[in-house]
């Protein structure tokens, strides 16, 4: 089994005929993804790799009822309504790639999305893949390989780190997730860790987080209380100054919130593995599987 | 986006905050006409994109136009953390029966706004949150509903105002929420509320953070960004016009990589071997031959680099492309360094060939990459 | 039995402070309704007729777990935010008296209402009164009394008016209901005649209606497929002309739309007995009934 | 309260909806210098605060600016509807390729705001409606949430149109819906929206119905209203500022009665026994002496009243003012008309006391009195 998306998932690519879009829905395709439609307003009728393109998300929902994941390439000052759109339309996996959305538009769609039941993942976010079944995202697929580890992360590169390192060491994924590097993105390590938990063929979680924010923190607390499956854990930034954002519009250390110390001291004290460098992961699971 | 005090002010105009009256002045005699004509005591603040103003020496006292303009005069001389004072703001003094804290910012975890009050205002909230944290009230306001009228009066009463005050504070902080919502801020603040031996509530001071991403709604802040008036340094606005992100640190190694998460586990992976990070320098994704070459000049520019650490993963980024990059970059770098690479993904083997062709050595490791930047520096050094 | 409103009713006065408020504070402690508190912003900890005057309605719910039922004397600036207010602390059924509210304000409010599951009753509403058990409004309690018809309007003087009738006849009251002369209100006829067919006590309902909108046609369409019990319908307003106001701000004939006619002939073919005169009400229940 | 087109046009043009180029006259010299200044052919349409504007021949073109002097002369002469023509309307006239339908107004049974597009726009949307239901799209937008882009786009889509029709058509759409939240709207329209020759965009006609409560929030426009510019008679602006009620029939008989139902019913039973009312008029709760008074003096005012029917059903309001208010007006009263008084409730015996003392008789059924009404004027009639 796999979290959030598995081979029964249904794409819709918001954005599909964008340069971004084209690209991904390509790949996506080419790693098996049951990608069906696509959206862009305005150019309904069109046709991208074989797929229907539609104006709206209710015209392709009613097309194919059974769309129920979609990934969103449209522009920054678009991507909210698209968001909003495809909530609004009872799509239960909205995956937000878009980078530079104003968090105002942000705070309203993840609200919404919370009200009706659908996950948001990212903004700004590499997507989700369930190797082997299901890739929603952009991340370059060679590094996974289908297994019993669960993977989250606010980072897209350092994911395909620890995921090569993973799979150099022998533990497939059974589902990685970009969080996104947004200051408020949707899905959180807790929901995911939730997820997890009650997955039955995943064994152990690798988070990856980073400085900024006190996601880490409220994972640490969630895993003391709720959580019996081992956590492996990495945070990147111990050495990001103060005030300054690095890189991640999340990735900042504002007083004394969000610093990797804190964070690895909080996820160390509830019962989770807190390596120093990506690679350390293979002796870590080694040690606990 | 910071925006200066005079900055915020106007926006708190725009809603009916109340203000003190004032003027901005950029030279001594323009300070000195403006104390005149508001008559009385005066404040004069400088106007920097920097907090703790007030204990840098930024905001001084004047009982008359020629104190003001003295006073001004040593402002307009002074640097603010890193900051020079270009314009002061001259207001009227008030007299002060009470300070109050209000503010409103996003809630990271609640993915919400949140709206702050506190009957200790005047001083450092996070101070107040720490020594007192009972003296501060929170709200967290629904992002699709905004802050209603009957939320605000409770804030305030859960905060300690009663009858008249209570309204009061509330009708601030309904204006307050205007002025988020408004201008898309990460947090805008009112410290101090004053309540004057009068009984009029003033805004005395005024903070508000922009939230860069929805500067296309904002065109008049957007084109200040543009003119060039920002927090940040000249090698950080050079970075960030060429699409990539820059932050200057206080080492030795040169770090530049794809992805932001990546570029500060290199920055770790360089602590955790005994080396120093100069910068944090993300390309970004997708980087281009030319983009690299741009990052490798900047990260040059800076005079304590002694070495480089590029780390590539390659994902929507080519290996190709980072190669040319390096490849194009060496003629024109500032001066020789070590540069160290590591670069594996996406056409690995085509950038490989562009580096071997060069003579420029690679690795496959981060951590073996790491190990050996580090080394290198401390070969410099001691030699 | 009753609707809406009963002995264990326990109301909330928004605005007791006023001239309005107190004075109809006082008229609903005479009449034995349960009024156990009062809200003005700003006067919290004042008393009125003895009852304790808070600066919100959370207080005063805090106080009084058991409030269930609020009205609300507010002016019209700041009458949406109380009715608001209300229907965010769980009061079930809140009578907003105050006319004039801005038609935009109404909509919000009672949108949130619906979401909550809170009655509206009104805007712009003489209010509700279960005879002889609890007056939550601001109508002369001595043309009413207790007995097994149901009473709808959406005028006040036109409902004492019939209510008068009905009680110089002998037939009592369950519950009068004014739905309010605002075009926007909260419950409409088909909300009240649902809870009238539900409510064991009461053997026959009268529906007071007047020119505009299409209230009564859609209760037509309700009655015809929903009610059992008798319905008699008086519509007000047959000499109205077209395009003016006639004093409430939704009795109106817009186009072809509102009509007296239109809404008799809706009424009479959905099997309800309309009478022609407030005074028919008696010859047409002792028909029936 | 009904704007102007003018009126309805700025409030248009703050939100970027795009208008034909124009100007305001009052006078035909104003009207021909703006036709010139404009250059080519214009329209000119009468400014009044009355619907069929078009079919009464407030709508009239001119090719040179000195057709337009001639024709705006004749509009400023006009009287539509009994409003007199004071202001022009001069325009470009565009070339048509399209004309659509775009409004948004309030369903009072679904208690929303509904949104309404055709492609068949120029006409009357309610006879498009009748005759082609299928050509109308409606869309029910949430009015806590407002109306989203994509809703827009699928209202446009729903009306037929494709593509870049269908970004523009919504893009006009949220605008209109900006004018409908920002003016508390009861109804706001364009029509026609024109698609040009030329393949722009413009809101030829512009339509704006703004809630009476809420003209606290609309300075500008409430001050319009008690400056006197309305739709209003004389009389019905008089009743207005006493805080009544009034609207003028075509009957001879008076009607005053306290609450709007009570009224509309007293009317009603006048007419059952085969009078005519001539009037309106709802004193509202709680009235006085004083307005009572008024009242009378109000409906005698009106030519045709040849007796007053008086029905009060005493609440809030009180029968001792209501009889005292009768007893006041007496002497003043423009002219001596049968007045038939139907009164109970509320302090009914102190009223009736008051009425046997001026020798005045009155009645406690509503049915009984509205015969007696009838009866009276036939009397004088055939006298």
């Amino acid at each position: 089994m796999t979290i959030l998306i598995d081979k029964k998932t249904r794409i819709l690519v918001q954005g599909i005929t964008g340069r971004e879009g084209y690209f991904h829905t390509q790949a996506m395709l080419d790693y098996g993804s049951s990608v069906v439609a696509g959206t862009t307003p305005g150019k309904g009728g069109q046709e991208i790799e074989g797929l229907p393109v539609f104006d709206s998300v209710i015209e392709a929902k009613e097309q194919f009822p059974k769309l129920n994941a979609s990934i969103i390439f449209v522009p920054a000052r678009f991507a909210a309504d698209a968001a909003t759109e495809a909530v609004d339309a009872g799509i239960k996996v909205v995956t937000v790639i878009t980078e530079h959305i104003p968090i105002h538009d942000e705070m309203r769609f993840i609200e919404l999305a919370r009200r009706q039941g659908s996950y948001v993942v990212g903004p700004n976010t590499p997507g989700i893949i369930s190797p082997g079944q299901c890739k929603l995202g952009i991340m370059p697929a060679h590094v996974f390989t289908p297994g019993r580890i669960g993977l989250i992360s606010r980072s897209g590169t350092l994911t395909y780190e620890v995921a090569a390192s993973l799979t150099d060491a022998g533990f497939g994924q059974s589902t990685a997730i970009g969080l996104g590097g947004d200051p408020i993105v949707g899905m959180s390590f807790v929901d995911a860790l939730k997820l997890f938990e009650e997955d039955k063929e995943t064994d152990a979680t690798v988070l990856i987080g980073e400085i900024g924010g006190s996601a880490e923190e409220e994972a640490a607390i969630f895993i003391k209380e709720n959580i019996s499956k081992p956590v492996i854990a990495y945070i990147a930034g111990r050495t990001a100054p103060k005030g300054k954002r690095m890189g991640h519009a999340g990735a900042i250390v504002s007083g004394k919130t969000g610093t990797a110390d804190g964070k690895i001291k909080a996820l160390r004290k509830a019962g989770a593995i807190v390596i120093d460098r990506p690679i350390d992961v293979d002796e870590a699971l080694q040690k606990i599987l | 986006m910071r925006l200066f005090e005079y900055e915020a002010k106007e926006a708190f105009h725009q809603v009916g905050l109340p203000l003190p009256p004032s003027g901005l002045a950029t030279t001594a005699e323009e300070a000195a006409k403006i104390a005149k004509e508001l008559g009385g005591p005066v404040v004069i603040k400088a106007q920097v994109l920097a907090g703790g103003r007030g204990k840098a020496g930024g905001i001084k006292f004047a009982d008359t136009p020629n104190e003001a303009k003295s006073v001004a005069e040593e402002l307009l001389q002074m640097t603010i953390h890193e900051h020079a004072v270009h314009r002061v703001l001259v207001e009227q003094r008030l007299e002060i029966q009470q300070e109050i804290y209000l503010g409103i910012t996003i809630d990271r975890s609640q993915r919400r706004p949140v709206a702050i009050c506190s009957a200790m205002g005047g001083v450092d909230i996070e101070q107040v949150a720490e020594a007192h944290p009972e003296k501060i009230t929170r709200f967290w306001v629904d992002p699709i509903f905004g802050l209603r009228d009957f939320e605000a009066r409770n804030i305030a009463k859960n905060a300690g105002f009663e009858g008249k005050a209570m309204i009061q504070v509330a009708d601030m902080l309904l204006r307050l929420w205007q002025v988020f919502i408004r201008n898309d801020a990460e947090l805008t603040e009112i410290n101090p509320l004053i309540v004057t031996t009068k009984g009029e509530y003033i805004a005395a001071d005024a903070r508000l953070n922009i939230d860069d991403n929805s500067l296309f709604r904002h065109k008049t802040l957007a084109e200040r960004v543009s003119s060039g008036i920002s927090e940040q340094t000249e090698l950080e606005q050079r970075a960030q016009k060429a699409g990539m992100t820059y932050v200057e640190l206080e080492g030795n190694i040169g770090i530049i990589g794809n992805g932001a998460g990546l570029v500060m586990a290199t920055m770790d992976a360089v602590k955790y071997y005994g080396g120093a990070p100069a910068n944090f320098l993300d390309v970004g994704g997708g980087a281009t031959a030319e983009r690299m070459s741009q990052a490798l000049d900047i990260v040059l520019s800076h005079p304590d680099v002694e070495a480089v650490f590029i780390n590539i993963l390659g994902g929507i980024t080519r290996c190709d492309e980072i190669a040319q990059g390096i490849v194009d970059a060496q003629p024109k770098l500032p001066r020789k360094v070590p540069i160290v690479i590591r670069m594996i993904g996406t056409r690995e083997k085509e950038g490989a060939a562009i580096l071997e062709a060069a003579n420029i050595p690679f690795l496959d490791s981060m951590d073996t990459a790491a190990k050996r930047v580090v080394n290198l520096v401390s070969e410099v050094d001691s030699a």
